[in-house]
């Protein structure tokens, strides 16, 4: 047992709405009509298709293979024919689309070969190449790949399996711990020793004794292994830096991670992939999703991943006033706009929402700097602060004030008095950086090669300059006085004519007029209006410009 | 002992230069809109300010007084004032490039920032002793760059601010100073502890 | 009088020698600012500002022959830096140098390409490939979508495409809710 | 080498041109001065004197006043710390009045400097305020050309007192239980010109006749 | 200088660059002086003065003045000039000289007379400096007689105290009745940073009403000044 | 699309300002009972005057009106400038007040949470800069009737000399300074002194520190200010005291007198204008309490609070700056 918790600042206790998802035992979600597997399972991870139309694929099969460092491999959910490959729209806030298999159930869910992996008798990679191919990847919320984080197997004291669960809502991973204890734990000894930990630590929050009393009875089967630790609930709890925080005591520095401190965080989810990849030798086809909110039937299902929304949601029966659904937990989840996105991996709860469960948001006040937010905020940040350069767009100051510390818990947006959305200040401001560095760094390269042009277009007329000069000479020598050097030079002129002139013409019309405008002004040839109409064209070809 | 340490605090928070004496108020509204040029130009000034209420005080106490030439006073000032401004230019010009560009126009208008010329008539009006005038140029450019930083982390605290459209910048700017101004007007008696 | 003249002559002798002699001793060559300068202009090297590219407009605003708002590809961002790197008062877009748009690329219609190579020539930053009498490409990752290749091609075949949003590139909105008008 | 040169030859250049335009412009001053010294001197006098007659009519002594004073020291109960001049109206040659020039250290605003006429009688020709930084519309009363009551400005009260109509522990103002008006709200203004006043008159009392007989421009 | 340059020069000085709501130079003298209209104009006008002298003075002599110098030169010039205007008032204006004298040498310091001498003076041909001094100047006056009137009426309920002294048979105004308790901030330092402060948001709501094109309605211009002039 | 956290606590603005009234009404109720009935008539006139302010400067701003006018902020700053001004003042005065508060310093930098300056205080200061003979009469505590109050409020003739008397803090300065008198002789001498502080006033004190005690446990502000304030107050006061008690009131008498303990839990705890970081919520309140004091006895004028609370708003933005807490995995770092 451990003897000291840690603390970390603020937190927030919303209501838990946990009881009524909780209650029921996990049940299958039947097979859907068709299922929709993006290739892309977060914005980092892209793969390759490996499958064509037509193709009859099994369940568990690879259909895609993993691409780039943090690519993963992605298989079929069930067994049945590839219809197509078609953009969906992916489980993120943006709803921009991306590619996806669709694949039509046979209704068999026929496995693929399934074999034990003794990850004993491999080196270490092949076991982590293993996982890897077996597509799994975090189920707490990132969707990282979970070989990449069991590192090099070194330099770890100590692993954490998080089972905080601290959203509201969700119990997804409470009934997962309460009914399959056994192998979260199993899974939990298999990275205990990939990743050479010394000790492995649960942290549960202590509103879900159920749990708790499983995980304890469990982890006598597996002596020594783990300490299962309640801890104090209070959002967000779960997240990797508190955790480690409070079952630690370590401060995970700013742009470090856990890993250079000791300590690696897998959520329980994970744990028990990897005992199913290991033991059982599954890939990752499937996870536990809650279903609740303003529905009839709470509770928590084993999804295919690919399963559109809109088939699950039949199990549940929202009631009628819902208004809409989100994905994740009330804290950080996303609003889905499309009931036709799949379950991802990291797909964790759907909540059927309603105006009386959800209100609108009252209106925005200004901030009153009543320092709620500050006190509630698990990094130490000062959101006011951050709410008032984003609210400016001086976002070169919000960051000077630590933005990017802030992990989007939402708990400043939960207390703020003022009503005032600020996590979707403090992401406007993020990916306005993000897109401002790439800006830099795409002006960067423009003066580089801008710069190089001049140089070597320099250097081409020097060198023209010495050749047409010997050749004067030379000429010279041979006759006298019939032909100068310039006529040779006259050569490339009209081409530089033609440019200069397309110089001028260009700053002209900025002169003149807005460049869009289609009315042709008098003097300037057609080129104007030509410019302008072609760019409103809609263009056929943009992905080519884009990818 | 205690009327030096009265001098200074007179100069810098009971009669401040900027919202007492109401004395170099052109680079105060200039160059306080961010808070590095703010020290930047306090800095400057205070050089300035210092060396040029010692200077005055030789010049009048050596040349002009001892020949009667009270009407070259300001003459006599300004000039030595400017030239040290100008010494300052090119030094910073050199040793500091980019406080030069950024303190740009206002280097040149160290000269009639009206505290430089102001702060030492004054004193010889005031008829302190050399160590006096130097601690009352001094304390009145710390007053001065006080003013200045105080007023530059106002102003970009009010960068965020939703204010009325025609009050935006200057306006708001000059208003605020008066808020400063009359703040400052609580430090009233302080200089004179009976 | 006479000693009100002696007086003034040996202060002006005094000050003017030292200053004669400081102007020449801490004299300035270079200027780190037009780097600064350059640093925050976007490099598309267009000429809209009415300079010949991002540098030589740089050095224009640093000896203070043009203002600080005449970039249209820097936008309004790219004046608040250059008015916080100088001090200045933040001004709008100068109308006359036109107006802030979408990010495009160059685009060439390879049906219609002669292979002229002049849209090759103009381009400030070689983002065009291809050879003589060879059909030429736009590189999308290094066209800074200047424009300049557009006038020169004689069969009108360079189109600008606006930039799509991808994954990457996707920003989350500014906050706006109805109760806070615009100020 | 050569850049040594080359400055010292620019500081020499410069150096005589600070020079020509300095010597240009100083002379330019100086002519000026010469020129406008003597109206200058006489406008001084003139000011001073129309000051004066503020508080001791005319007509009331025939002696070249301005020319007739006593050099006071430093002297605490005038208040004056860097000394001040006390001018003596003579008629026929006979003693008139004294006119002080004096100090009351504790305005609001700092030293309040004032001229007080004290005739031969002890008995108060008049008072007025030179100068003074008293909080303009609250303080600046006391200077008559801002007192709102232009009829009876508040200092006109003073003119025709002596020690003897008010007692020396009743020269006070009446908030301070003494008999002088003063204006609510800027008690300390009106304090402050009443006891310098108080004071002027006590110092007159005591010094007068040592006053009348000092010589000409001579020092106390 | 011809007709075009004299308008130029006539709507910059009045408006366009006015030196007190635009350029924020010469603020000092601007809001230490305008405590009353009389104060206040009777600067101004020796400003115009002495910045009219001096730009001239400078504008002739330009050809002669090293860079690296110019600064003291120019200084030596505003100051020798002003010192001789100071005295030439003192002995020959004396009555004037009374109400203005202690104004005059704080004319050295301002700002507005050394930065348009190196702005303009220094550039351009002697008669247009001049006339670009005297405008700057008017422009000045103008600022300095609105913002004295502001603050005398705020402050004290009277317009034009002090006028007998400059046009003896003249007195002053007394606009709020002798009752009016007086909002003593107006005389005050913070009274003239808030006045200035309105008169500058004022001209830019003019400003930007003008740019936009519609007329400047009178009527709305001053409803929405009322927040601001209510402001003391 | 409204975006995540789809879940708030039910806090509002309103609530906050709604739980400071209430903590201001044992106050209140003491100041009626003890001092000055009309001061009712007075926080009604003030009330008004705020709404219809900012009613008026929204609707110029073309802005909604009622969340601003229903977040009861401007009502919080009216009872404010009421309690921080004489009772028995003419009405305009207040109104000119709260007008000042609310327009000048409130609207002009954008509204509710945007200016740099406590309402309150700069029209306190510019009040009794403007006008400070009506700003320094106050009445004896409780010896002047109803009717004389209303009168003088609503604009009767002012018999000032006979009505108003010197208040606790106003005693004890003209005593000490100008009669040259001892801290003890000054309190017997005068009426206007009860056990602690100002007769009458004391119970002022008590109410505003179960006020401040109920906004405490309401977690409406920190004890960061209030115990900053009043622990140094005491200290700088009993540093003087104890070194020449006769010339220096004892610690209890300043922190009884004036608006101490009204400053200490609703003045200096505003969160718009004050510092936010918990250091500089101390240090500023730290600041507050030297510079009031020095003011109370070494400046001009009788009650140094107001003119302290707004010096040290000036410094509010470098304090915030320099104090910022250490960042989660930045312990000893700031930005
Ligand atoms: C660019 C990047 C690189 C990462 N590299 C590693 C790594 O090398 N080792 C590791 O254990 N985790 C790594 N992580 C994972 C993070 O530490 C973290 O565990 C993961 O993002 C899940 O976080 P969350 O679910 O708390 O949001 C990396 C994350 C990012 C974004
Ligand atoms: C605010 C916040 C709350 C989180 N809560 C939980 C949680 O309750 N349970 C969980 O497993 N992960 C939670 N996470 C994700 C963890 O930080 C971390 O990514 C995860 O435990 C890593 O495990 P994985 O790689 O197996 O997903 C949370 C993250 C954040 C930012
Ligand atoms: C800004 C300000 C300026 C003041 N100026 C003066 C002044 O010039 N003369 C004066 O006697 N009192 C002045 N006072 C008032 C004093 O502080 C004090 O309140 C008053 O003199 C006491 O008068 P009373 O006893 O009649 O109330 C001023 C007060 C303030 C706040
Ligand atoms: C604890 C607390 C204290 C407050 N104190 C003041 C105050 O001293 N002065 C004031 O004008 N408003 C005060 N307010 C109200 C509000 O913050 C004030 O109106 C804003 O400054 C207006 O933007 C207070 C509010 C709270 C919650
Ligand atoms: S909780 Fe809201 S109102 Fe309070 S300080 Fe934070 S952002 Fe401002
Ligand atoms: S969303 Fe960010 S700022 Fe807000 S409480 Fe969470 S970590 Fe802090
Ligand atoms: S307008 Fe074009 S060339 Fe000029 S600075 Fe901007 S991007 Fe560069
Ligand atoms: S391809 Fe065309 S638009 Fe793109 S950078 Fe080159 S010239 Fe400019
Ligand atoms: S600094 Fe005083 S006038 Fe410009």
């Amino acid at each position: 047992m451990i003897a000291r918790l840690f603390n970390f600042h603020g937190g927030i206790k919303p209501d838990s709405h946990k009881n009524a998802s909780a209650a029921p035992p996990i049940a299958a979600a039947p097979l859907p009509p068709r299922l929709t597997i993006p290739l892309r399972q977060s914005v980092r991870s892209v793969a390759r298709c490996l499958v064509a139309p037509g193709q009859r694929v099994l369940k568990g099969e690879r259909i895609g293979a993993g691409e780039g460092p943090l690519g993963t491999d992605v298989h079929a959910s069930t067994s049945g024919t590839v219809v197509g490959l078609a953009p969906c729209a992916m489980a993120h806030a943006s709803s921009l689309d991306t590619l996806a298999v669709v694949i039509e159930p046979d209704g068999k869910d026929e496995w693929i070969e399934r074999r034990a992996f003794d990850h004993r008798a491999v080196p270490r990679e092949a076991a982590l190449r293993y996982l890897s191919a077996c597509g799994i990847v975090g189920m707490g919320g990132a969707g990282f790949p979970t070989h990449i984080k069991l590192g090099n197997g070194r330099g770890i004291e100590t692993l954490i399996i998080n089972g905080a669960e601290c959203e509201p809502w969700i119990t997804c991973d409470d009934r997962l711990m309460r009914e399959r204890a056994a192998e979260i734990l199993s899974g939990a000894a298999i990275l205990h020793e990939l990743i050479g930990a010394r000790r492995t630590l649960v942290g549960i929050e202590d509103n879900k004794p159920e749990a708790i009393r499983a995980m304890r009875e469990a982890a006598a089967g597996f002596p020594g292994l783990v300490d299962i630790v309640a801890i104090p609930t209070r959002y967000p709890a779960g997240g990797e830096k508190q955790l480690i925080r409070v079952l630690t005591g370590i401060e995970i520095a700013h742009g470090k991670l856990g890993t250079e401190f000791g300590v690696q965080c897998f959520n329980v989810g994970t744990a028990q992939a990897v005992h199913r990849a290991i033991h059982h030798g599954e890939p990752l086809v499937s996870r536990v999703v809650t279903l609740t909110g303003n529905v009839r039937r709470p509770g928590n299902y084993e999804v295919l991943v690919g399963t559109p929304v809109e088939t699950l949601l039949a199990l549940a029966a929202p009631k009628p006033d819902t208004d809409r659904y989100l994905m994740g937990g009330p804290m950080m989840g996303i609003t889905i706009s499309d009931l036709s996105v799949p379950i991802g991996k990291t797909s964790n709860c759907i909540i059927a929402a309603s105006a009386a469960l959800f209100p609108p948001p009252p209106p925005e006040l200004p901030c009153i700097r009543c320092g709620a937010c500050a006190r509630a905020c698990p990094a130490d940040l000062q959101p006011f602060e951050l709410y008032w350069f984003s609210r400016a767009k001086n976002v070169g100051k919000a960051q000077e004030y630590h933005l990017f510390d802030c992990i989007e818990c939402g708990s400043c947006a939960f207390v703020c008095p003022s009503h005032i959305p600020l996590v979707d200040y403090f992401r406007f401001s993020k990916s306005e950086i993000w897109a401002r560095e790439r800006e830099l760094k795409a002006s960067d390269q423009a003066r580089e090669r801008f710069e190089f042009r001049n140089y070597r277009q320099e250097r081409e007329k020097e060198e023209k300059a010495a050749k047409l000069a010997a050749k004067a000479a030379e000429t010279r020598a041979k006759l006298s006085g019939s032909a100068t050097p310039t006529d040779a030079a006259t050569g490339d002129d009209p081409k530089k004519a033609l440019i200069a002139a397309a110089l001028a013409r260009a700053r002209q019309q900025v002169a003149v007029e807005p460049r869009n405008t289609d009315t042709p002004h008098a003097g300037v040839p057609g080129a104007s209006p030509g410019i302008a109409s072609r760019r409103e064209q809609p263009d056929l070809h943009d992905s080519d410009a884009t990818s | 002992m205690s009327s030096y340490i009265f001098i200074v605090i007179g100069a810098v928070l009971v009669n401040n230069v900027v919202f007492v004496r109401i004395l170099g108020l052109c680079p105060f509204m200039g160059v306080s809109k961010k808070l590095e040029t703010a020290i930047g130009m306090g800095a400057a000034t205070t050089f300035v300010l210092t060396l040029g209420s010692g200077t005055s005080y030789l010049i009048d106490h050596y040349l002009l007084q001892p020949y009667d030439l009270a009407y070259l006073r300001t003459l006599s000032f300004i000039v030595v004032i400017a030239a040290i401004v100008q010494l300052t230019e090119l030094v910073i010009q050199k040793t500091s490039p980019l406080l030069h560009q950024v303190l740009g126009i206002y280097l040149p208008l160290i000269t009639t920032n009206c505290a430089v010329l102001g702060i030492p008539l004054l004193s010889v009006a005031l008829d302190y002793t050399l160590l006096e005038s130097l601690l009352f140029g001094f304390g009145s450019s710390i007053g001065f760059t006080l003013a200045l930083i105080l007023f530059a982390g106002l102003r970009e605290r009010l960068d965020g601010a939703d204010i009325p459209a025609p009050f935006k910048g200057t306006a708001i700017a000059m208003i605020t100073a008066g808020f400063m101004s009359l703040a400052f007007m609580g430090f009233a008696g302080l200089d004179r502890f009976q | 009088m006479l000693t009100a003249l002696l007086v003034m002559t040996g202060i002006a002798i005094v000050l003017g020698a030292a200053l004669g002699y400081a102007s020449i001793r801490f004299k300035v060559e270079g200027n780190p600012l037009v780097e600064k300068i350059d640093a925050i202009l976007p490099q598309t090297q267009c000429g809209q500002c009415g300079y010949p590219g991002c540098k030589p407009y740089a050095e224009a605003i640093s000896n203070g022959e043009a203002d600080i708002n005449q970039c249209p590809p820097g936008g309004e961002e790219g004046i608040r830096k250059l008015a916080d790197l100088l001090g200045r008062e933040f001004k709008s877009l100068s109308e006359e140098h036109g107006a802030e748009k979408p990010k495009s690329v160059a685009r060439i219609d390879e049906q219609l390409c002669i292979g002229c190579t002049l849209c090759i020539q103009a381009c400030p930053v070689d983002a065009i490939v291809g050879t003589a009498k060879h059909m030429h490409t736009v590189v999308p990752a290094l066209c800074t979508g200047c424009e300049l290749c557009v006038a020169p091609c004689p069969v009108d075949c360079i189109a600008m495409t606006p930039v799509k949003e991808t994954l990457e590139t996707w920003k989350w909105k500014y906050p706006v809710f109805e109760l806070r008008s615009a100020a | 080498m050569s850049n040594r040169y080359t400055a010292t030859h620019t500081s020499l250049r410069t150096a005589g041109i600070m020079v020509v335009f300095t010597l240009a412009f100083t002379a330019m001053m100086s002519q000026t001065y010469r020129v406008t010294r003597p109206a200058i001197d006489a406008s001084e006098q003139e000011q001073k004197m129309r000051l004066i007659n503020d508080v001791l009519p005319p007509g009331s002594y025939d002696n070249a006043l301005l020319d007739d004073f006593v050099a006071a020291g430093p002297t605490p109960e005038l208040g004056l710390d860097r000394g001040g001049r006390i001018y003596r109206a003579r008629r026929a040659g006979v003693p008139a009045a004294l006119v002080f020039e004096a100090v009351a250290p504790d305005g609001y605003g700092g030293k309040i400097q004032l001229v007080v006429a004290v005739g031969a009688d002890g008995r108060l020709g008049g008072v007025r305020v030179t100068a003074h930084k008293e909080t303009p519309g609250l303080g600046d009363y006391i200077d008559p050309r801002k007192d709102r009551n232009k009829t009876r400005p508040w200092i006109g009260q003073f003119a025709g007192m002596s020690l003897v109509e008010v007692a020396p522990a009743q020269w006070k103002v009446k908030r301070d239980g003494g008999v002088f008006a003063y204006r609510i709200g800027a008690t300390i203004s009106a304090r402050a010109v009443t006891n310098a006043t108080g004071r002027v008159l006590e110092y007159a009392a005591e010094h007068r006749d040592a006053l009348f007989a000092a010589s000409t421009g001579s020092a106390i | 200088m011809n007709l075009q340059t004299f308008r130029e020069n006539a709507w910059n000085g009045l408006w366009k660059q006015n030196t007190g709501l635009v350029q924020l130079l010469g603020l000092c003298p601007i809001l230490a002086v305008s405590t009353s209209i009389v104060n206040a104009v009777s600067l101004g006008l020796a400003t115009v003065l002495v910045m009219a002298v001096s730009n001239f003075a400078v504008a002739s002599l330009r050809n002669f003045i090293p860079y690296e110098i110019r600064i003291p030169v120019f200084i030596l010039i505003i100051a020798a000039l002003t010192t001789v205007v100071d005295l030439a008032f003192n002995a020959y204006l004396h009555d004037l000289y009374l109400v203005l004298g202690i104004f005059i040498p704080l004319i050295v310091t301002n700002c507005i007379v050394l930065a348009r001498v190196e702005a303009y003076a220094a550039k351009n041909d002697p008669v247009s400096s001049t006339v670009d001094g005297i405008m700057m100047g008017l422009g000045l006056v103008w600022l300095l007689g609105v913002l004295g009137g502001i603050r005398e009426l705020v402050g004290s309920g009277t317009l034009f105290s002090g006028i007998e002294m400059l046009i003896p048979g003249l007195s002053p105004l007394s606009v709020f009745g002798d009752d009016y308790p007086g909002f003593l901030i107006g005389v005050l330092p913070p009274g003239a940073f808030f006045t200035l402060g309105c008169l500058i948001a004022l001209s830019n709501r003019v400003r930007t009403r003008a740019a936009a094109g519609k007329p400047a309605r009178a009527a709305s211009d001053g409803e929405e000044a009322a927040p601001a002039s209510a402001a003391p | 699309m409204i975006h995540s956290p789809y879940i708030r606590k039910p806090a509002s603005v309103q609530s906050v300002m709604l739980a400071v009234l209430l903590a201001l009404l044992p106050g209140v109720t003491a100041y009626v009972m003890q001092v000055a009935a009309v001061v009712v008539v007075n926080l009604l006139i003030a009330t008004v005057t705020a709404l219809v302010a900012e009613a008026l400067i929204l609707t110029l701003r073309k802005r909604p009106i009622a969340p601003a006018l229903s977040d009861l902020s401007a009502v919080v700053t009216a009872w404010l400038v009421v309690l921080c001004f004489p009772p028995i003042l003419p009405w305009w005065v207040t109104v000119l007040g709260v007008l000042i508060a609310i327009v000048a310093v409130k609207h002009l930098y954008g509204g509710l949470g945007q200016n740099p300056f406590n309402p309150a205080m700069v029209a306190y200061c510019a009040m009794i800069v403007a006008f400070p003979s009506l700003m320094s009469q106050w009445p004896p505590a409780g010896q002047i009737d109803f009717q004389t109050q209303l009168d003088l409020v609503l604009g009767g003739a002012r018999q000032l000399d006979a009505i108003t008397g010197a208040t606790a803090l106003d005693a004890m300065r003209t005593g000490l300074r100008t009669s040259g008198a001892s801290v003890d002789s000054v309190l017997q001498q005068s009426g206007t002194f009860g056990a602690v502080g100002g007769r009458g006033w004391e119970w002022l004190a008590l109410g505003y520190l179960a006020g401040g005690l109920f906004m405490l446990a309401r977690r409406i502000i920190t004890w960061h200010m209030p115990v900053a304030f009043i622990a140094t107050l005491a200290v700088v006061s009993g540093i003087f005291w104890l070194a020449e008690p006769a010339r220096f009131a004892p610690p209890l008498f300043h922190l009884a007198s004036g608006g101490a303990m009204l400053a200490a839990f609703f003045i200096v705890t505003d969160p718009v204008s004050g510092a936010t970081t918990p250091r500089g919520k101390l240090i500023f309140a730290a600041g507050v309490a030297v510079i009031a004091y020095l003011i109370r006895v070494f400046g001009a004028f009788p009650e140094g609070i107001a003119f302290a609370v707004l010096l040290m708003n000036l410094c509010v933005p470098l304090i915030d700056m320099k104090t910022q807490p250490a960042v989660f995995g930045h312990r000893g770092s700031r930005p």
